[in-house]
């Protein structure tokens, strides 16, 4: 889910901006520094980043007929670890704000934060958590497991996010923010858990075919 | 494949620079953002949909890729009409209807801006100017190969997934599920292929790490400038002049 | 080679090609397709039908419509005027009538790694047929059916980033017959293949026709389909010329219009009439090989 | 036609063709390649040469090993054993030889996506003369140089990913014309091409023959090279015939073993010499066209 332009008022898209930077800052120097040591990566990370926009514009089975909006910020966390996907996920935004209008270019930050910052590391941490948790399991079953957590918790967490977003842009007059936010956070979970818990199923599906190849 | 950068690439704005664009699009959407939504807002609205009519924008085109956005800034403005937390746990919110008025209008306006800088700039031009920022080298470069190899990969996800369709892989949700799994999946190895292709490739054509292109640079004459800046000019002033009247 | 498995839900496939005047099993009328893109349209107004065991070769240059002409065959498009019609019959409306089309015509594109996206072949041509719901017993039987009339029952294992361009392009064929159509509509299949895998291919398509599967092959290689097809319809957006094969590749004004280049056969066969080297009712040259059977050296 | 840019840095391209007698610009000599998938050689043994505005052709089944030999002479791959000489020389040993290797000889993939990187025609072209470090004005005037060469001057500011596939397919070409190589080494030029982007393609390269680039082009298409190529290499795996290409498309028996269709014309000719319909010394036909100018109907 991208916050379209225009949702959030100047100085919020700043302060996103802002709190997304040091994340996207550092995926570019470990990038730059990878790139330096092996030229090859180059064009590994060119794909990666296709790869991500790709995932992102597929338009996968929902409870709302179809959505678009589906990041593969699981998968792809795991495959390429968050301060890479800080970059790449960045980069995918930007396309898809260029390319397909989802997502301002001034709320550009704030989708940035929730979806590339935050939605990888929940992917991460969920992903290596389960992983430990589940260690004692039969390998495929653990790795489903963990990949689905994965998948689905950022898709959550992105959500989440977001809706906190909004909310701090847009306080309850009586309620504020927590108002606001057990609001927003209502009205998106109609379409948001569903999307969760789609995408984490396509993604085990996606990783039992990568696993068996 | 990507309905709007082609038709940026045939847009009739295209020749111009697209820092000149930025000027225009930009200087509206700050209008839009920072003055007061009435009159700002239906004023950005006017000059947005004035500029897309004269640069030939599709406006179908344009009515399609705002549909999914305006949903989105709908429902969150609806949202300003209820109030949570207060004396009743859920009621109307006072004021509410001015505030998602407002809001609604606020970022329809915003997003007209973007449409018409992203239907009259293609991403290539874009790409180009970039080698001219102080953004480090290998990060426009790998920017200017994420947008190639995802305009082949992308026309690879469709006839994937038609050839999937035809073979009833979206027939029931769970065959859907089955499918986009595979997508998805499919889709990691093509882009590790078409890494390791170009690769090759570009090894015949001398490539040593440095994917340097040549851009050339038309210098903008002033009136271009101007032009571009006079409608958030233009926005800005009648804005201020009707709310200092009031 | 396996019997033909039975499927309860529809026709079943007829034995064998029957003659000319059997009703077309695949027909489409007046079909106009326009891109969103502003190009103008793509296909303008074309007719054309296959019968059981038919070939209709759609010729044309690059760009002239064919992929998109075959598309519309195939449900994947939907025409903007013009209706497609299955067994005489109009499908019905929405997703029904889409699904019954896509169970009768197949659509096979030009290149195998599109649409090959299991591990391995076998689990490759079981994905139609499961999508389907039939039970396993039955998708079983189809997907060794499928193989064995493709002739890649030895590859059943096999993964499939791992088999030749040939091979591969049999698999997606194997995939598509797994749901047992009456049409197979076929995007250049020939192209890339080395002469040996277009014979091969050619040889097995046959077969497929043997037991009544039309096939609708676009191609751009007249020397292909002279010989091969029974009717050919030239494709330049629209429908420059349609007819029996050997009627339209003797028009070669009509192909320079479409930007093809003529077949050797009907020239050779021409000249060596006309210079008595062929009698007067002699089948054209298919191949330089019956020029040498003709003159041995 | 622009001129050739010229180029301080290197030995100017002749302006045209010179005989036969010409000394080789690219030999190769006892090439052996084996992929380390533990499928045996690729190419066993290959020995090669092409003179300045000579033609090449390396004919062979899929999988035989064409693409692997062009990629040896390009130095993209090096070969197990044996050797790749320039103009008659041994390039220099490491990094520089490469350099000089890839300066002098330039491969074109059979398909375009495999080497097109950058947004926009230009830009893409510009990318192999900024890689030799040449200042921009210089770069700027190769560029519109190949542009024009190849014909694709109007899509200069076109996106790549909006071309045609032959579109797409010149500009590769202009790519590799701007580095001023020598040699041109072709994977399969036409595959996927319309006759009339066949037509358009022979006619370039004829164009850039004229002014002295070497051409090796690997294809399985006999009627393509027969009237076209000087010289032919059969491979399939190793090197099963070698000679002119008139001499090599004569020997039916040995097409047949490297599973190659023998080409129309010269088996044509044979019968009509034979049956006194063509003088003992005409040249065989080289397309169906040439049959229409023989016998008007």
């Amino acid at each position: 889910m991208h916050i379209p332009e225009g949702l959030l008022p100047p100085l919020h898209a700043a302060a996103w901006t802002a709190a997304a930077a040091p994340f996207v800052v550092h995926g570019v120097r470990s990038l730059t520094r990878e790139v330096r040591a092996n030229p090859e990566a180059k064009l590994l990370i060119g794909a990666a980043g296709a790869f991500c926009f790709v995932l992102s514009a597929l338009k996968i089975p929902s409870a709302t007929g179809t959505s678009s909006h589906p990041v593969g910020v699981g998968l792809g966390s795991v495959l390429f670890r968050p301060p890479v996907m800080a970059v790449l996920g960045t980069v995918t935004l930007l396309f898809q704000a260029l390319l397909l209008a989802h997502g301002g270019l001034s709320t550009l930050g704030a989708n940035a934060f929730s979806l590339a910052v935050v939605g990888p590391w929940v992917a991460y941490g969920a992903f290596r958590l389960v992983r430990a948790l589940t260690a004692r399991l039969p390998e495929g079953t653990s790795l489903s497991l963990a990949v689905f957590t994965a998948a689905f918790s950022a898709s959550l967490g992105t959500y989440t996010v977001t809706s906190l977003q909004l909310a701090l842009a847009h306080p309850d007059p009586e309620g504020g923010v927590l108002g606001a936010f057990a609001k927003y956070a209502t009205v998106f979970s109609v379409t948001q858990v569903p999307i969760a818990v789609i995408e984490g199923l396509v993604t085990v599906v996606a990783v039992r075919l990568l696993t068996s190849v | 494949m990507t309905p709007i950068d082609t038709a940026a690439y045939r847009s009739r704005w295209r020749r111009y620079h697209p820092a000149v664009k930025g000027v225009l699009c930009g200087g509206l959407l700050a209008c839009a953002l920072m003055l007061p939504p009435w009159p700002a807002a239906a004023l950005v609205a006017a000059a947005t949909l004035g500029s897309a009519v004269a640069a030939g924008v599709p406006l179908g085109l344009m009515a399609r890729a705002a549909a999914g956005p305006l949903v989105l800034i709908a429902t969150s403005a609806a949202a300003l009409l209820v109030s949570v937390g207060g004396a009743e746990p859920v009621g109307w919110a006072p004021g509410g209807p001015a505030r998602a008025a407002e809001v609604a209008a606020r970022a329809s306006a915003a997003l007209g801006t973007q449409l018409l800088f992203v239907l009259t700039t293609p991403v290539a031009d874009l790409l180009a100017r970039l080698s001219r920022t102080r953004l480090p080298a290998a990060l426009v470069e790998v920017v200017a190969l994420t947008y190639q190899m995802l305009m082949v990969l992308l026309g690879t996800a469709h006839r994937v997934a038609s050839g999937q369709a035809a073979r009833h892989g979206y027939r029931s949700r769970r065959a859907g599920l089955r499918s986009a799994g595979a997508l998805g999946g499919v889709l990691f190895l093509r882009s590790l292929d078409r890494a390791r292709r170009l690769q090759e490739g570009l090894a015949c054509r001398g490539y040593t790490g440095r994917l340097t292109v040549l851009v050339d640079e038309r210098p903008v004459p002033p009136v271009e400038w101007a032009a571009a800046a006079a409608p958030p000019l233009l926005v800005a002033a009648l804005t201020l002049t009707s709310t200092a009247l009031r | 080679m396996t019997p033909v498995p039975a499927d309860p839900q529809e026709t079943p496939v007829p034995p064998r090609a029957p003659g000319p005047a059997a009703p077309p099993v695949l027909e489409g009328r007046g079909l106009h397709y326009a891109y969103d893109d502003g190009g103008g349209p793509a296909v303008a107004g074309a007719d054309l039908a296959v019968g059981p065991g038919g070939l209709l070769a759609v010729l044309g240059p690059n760009g002239g419509g064919k992929t998109t002409l075959l598309r519309l065959l195939s449900g994947g498009l939907v025409p903007d005027r013009g209706e497609v019609l299955l067994d005489g019959a109009r499908p019905p409306a929405g997703r029904q009538g889409r699904d019954l089309l896509r169970r009768r015509v197949q659509m096979v594109y030009q290149d195998p790694d599109d649409q090959l996206f299991s591990a391995t072949v076998g689990q490759d041509v079981s994905f139609g047929p499961l999508n389907l719901g039939l039970p396993a017993a039955q998708v079983r039987e189809r997907v060794e059916w499928a193989l064995d009339a493709l002739g890649v029952t030895s590859l059943a294992d096999r993964p499939t980033h791992l088999l030749s361009y040939g091979q591969r392009k049999r698999v997606v064929l194997a995939g598509a017959m797994a749901l047992l159509p009456g049409v197979l509509l076929l995007d250049e299949p020939t192209a890339g293949l080395d002469p040996a895998g277009v014979a091969g291919l050619v040889a097995t398509l046959d077969g497929l026709r043997d037991r009544g599967t039309a096939l609708v092959v676009s191609t751009h290689d007249l020397d292909l389909v002279h010989g091969w097809a029974d009717r050919a319809l030239v494709l330049d957006r629209t429908v420059l010329a349609s007819g029996p094969v050997r009627e339209v590749l003797a028009d070669t004004a009509l192909l320079s219009r479409a930007r093809l280049r003529p077949a050797w056969g009907p020239a050779v066969g021409r000249v060596l009439r006309a210079g008595g080297l062929l009698p007067a009712d002699a089948p054209d040259p298919s191949s330089p090989r019956d020029l040498d059977r003709l003159h041995p050296r």
